[in-house]
């Protein structure tokens, strides 16, 4: 296709696209044929977060790479929007929720295949963002996906105490 | 229209004669299996065999299309397909469709129907549908063509998240609940592992001729903490099973669960 | 808190932040106490859309209301981004969906006849839980059959207004 988006818009794309934070490494990976270097990219996320001054939103760097951020002060005028990220628990949110809770660690494919269907990808952000999920590696198959398992947090929130306070299920009818 | 003779079949396709069966039903069975795989039941079957020998959908050969669609399911069948009964089905029509075409027609009666007539308005139908649904994967979509741009806010407070939907409250409830039955642990002797499709059971048998019954009704709370999260995934198990579902009036007021109307 | 956040800043993260579209009306009520006019608000996303003019985004109309989206031409780079959702569908659901679309309301029944095969319970499940369709009553037939309709979500998907920016069928065609 055509090459008329710049390094600096894929970059941006890809932040703003992304479910997850990116590494320098993920930004590099999205030019394979044009070999960017990681400080040529780290520079170009300066470039980038020098234009987005008068925006609501930059870019920050976290744990697990870069993400886009909305800045400090809006939350207060947010909060009045009623389909902001996490009011509601779906069916499939806590089916998802059971699942990396019993079979844990599990792959977003483990999950799919469960539960047929796909996963929403919002679903797991929203998961992780409760902090009841975490990455607790990767598994060693083509891909590498990312194994998800649940966390104390959410062992605090049902007020166990740990995993195998959870009802014994045999394996006949496990979830 | 074709005739039969000896296992060899004549179709006259417009105005081209086809006598035997086209070569490519015999390639490797790897490559077979995928075909056969692909079929989304029997009109897209037959539809495959009309486009493969363009032959005109208004006046299709039924005798040779026949043939071949018993020579492909049982194809099917031979290479272990759950062959749903669908195809089946399909293949006594056409033989009906068959044996209706060599009862000798009156030329000058005309209100019979041409006894194709039926399968035809069915494939053209289905085919329209298929035509669509591959015009429809073409269209700009989300997450291949075009992605949302999202940005994370960090300095939410968390009372404003707070979720306020009834499943939300759902868990609330079984969180209060649990804690009464740590109150109550005392009491519990240990018992063996409460099984969750056995209160799936219990929840429906009673709900059955029943009108809603309060949410909180479900867990005892002398049974301990098990017994409560038993309860729970019991509960969501049967609303995922699209068996119960779950009733709310207004937010934060009682929960109910009936079951399903179908 | 402070309001050194303009009336443009505030929209531009609450389209940012939300995870649905948000109306005109969404956004008015983000400002419940200034009084903003939905063609004020109409006038601030067209100012907004023009900042973005050399950004990989852009605030688009679909549905359900306005939201931040990539703009085309970014895929080829973003499809190597490993935690996109998967985005791929059989033709049995495109099918089934595609039909629902066109003939909506529509039995399991309707579809079945259609298609020639019995609808596969995956696939309605799937959808439903996608919210692309829905249940809007009952056939008063025997069994009352529910009645399945797509959503708004639906045309959101596929970048489309209303159902009448839907291909046109073309009636009769040959094979």
């Amino acid at each position: 296709m055509s090459n008329s988006e710049s390094n600096k818009n894929i970059i941006e794309a890809a932040l703003f696209a992304s479910h997850d934070p990116l590494t320098l490494q993920d930004l590099a990976n999205l030019f394979d044929d044009k070999k960017i270097s990681k400080n040529k990219i780290r520079e170009i996320i300066d470039e980038l977060n020098k234009e987005y001054n008068n925006r609501a939103f930059e870019i920050s760097l976290v744990a697990s790479g870069y993400r886009i951020q909305i800045r400090e002060g809006y939350d207060q005028w947010l909060s009045k929007l009623n389909n902001m990220p996490s009011n509601r628990y779906s069916k499939a949110f806590l089916e998802t929720l059971v699942i990396i809770a019993y079979r844990q660690p599990v792959t977003r494919g483990d999950i799919e295949s469960i539960r047929g269907v796909s996963v929403n990808p919002n679903i797991i952000r929203g998961l992780l963002e409760r902090e009841w999920i975490k990455i607790v590696g990767h598994k060693e198959t083509p891909g590498k996906p990312e194994l998800l398992a649940t966390t104390k947090k959410f062992l605090d929130y049902f007020n166990l105490k740990n995993l195998s306070d959870l009802p014994v299920i045999k394996d006949e009818e496990s979830v | 229209m074709s005739i039969i003779e000896d296992n060899k079949f004549e179709a006259s396709v417009k105005g081209t004669l086809i006598t035997e069966i086209p070569e490519d039903l015999f390639i490797p069975p790897d490559a077979l299996r995928i075909i056969l795989e692909e079929f989304e039941g029997p009109l897209d079957l037959l539809l495959y065999l009309i486009k493969k020998q363009n032959i005109d959908i208004m006046d299709i050969p039924i005798l040779p299309i026949t043939e071949q669609y018993v020579e492909y399911i049982k194809m099917m069948e031979s290479m272990k397909f759950e062959l749903a009964s669908d195809y089946l089905v399909m293949a006594s029509t056409l033989a009906e469709i068959k044996s209706r075409m060599l009862i000798p027609h009156d030329d000058e009666d005309d209100e019979e129907e041409d006894p194709r007539a039926s399968l035809v308005r069915r494939l053209l139908e289905y085919q329209k549908y298929k035509n669509l649904s591959t015009e429809i994967d073409t269209i700009s979509r989300v997450d291949r063509d075009t992605f949302l741009a999202s940005g994370i806010i960090i300095h939410f407070k968390k009372k404003d998240i707070e979720p306020t939907i009834e499943i939300s409250q759902l868990e609330e409830i079984f969180k209060d609940v649990l804690k009464r039955a740590d109150i109550l642990a005392s009491h519990e002797i240990h018992s063996e592992p409460l099984s969750v499709r056995e209160r799936m059971s219990n929840i429906l048998e009673s709900l059955t001729n029943s009108e809603p019954i309060s949410f909180i009704k479900f867990f005892d709370v002398t049974e301990g903490r098990m017994g409560v999260v038993v309860t729970f995934l019991a509960i969501l198990e049967l609303v995922k099973d699209n068996l119960v579902e779950i009733l709310q009036n207004e937010p934060q007021s009682i929960i109910y669960l009936q079951l399903k109307q179908s």
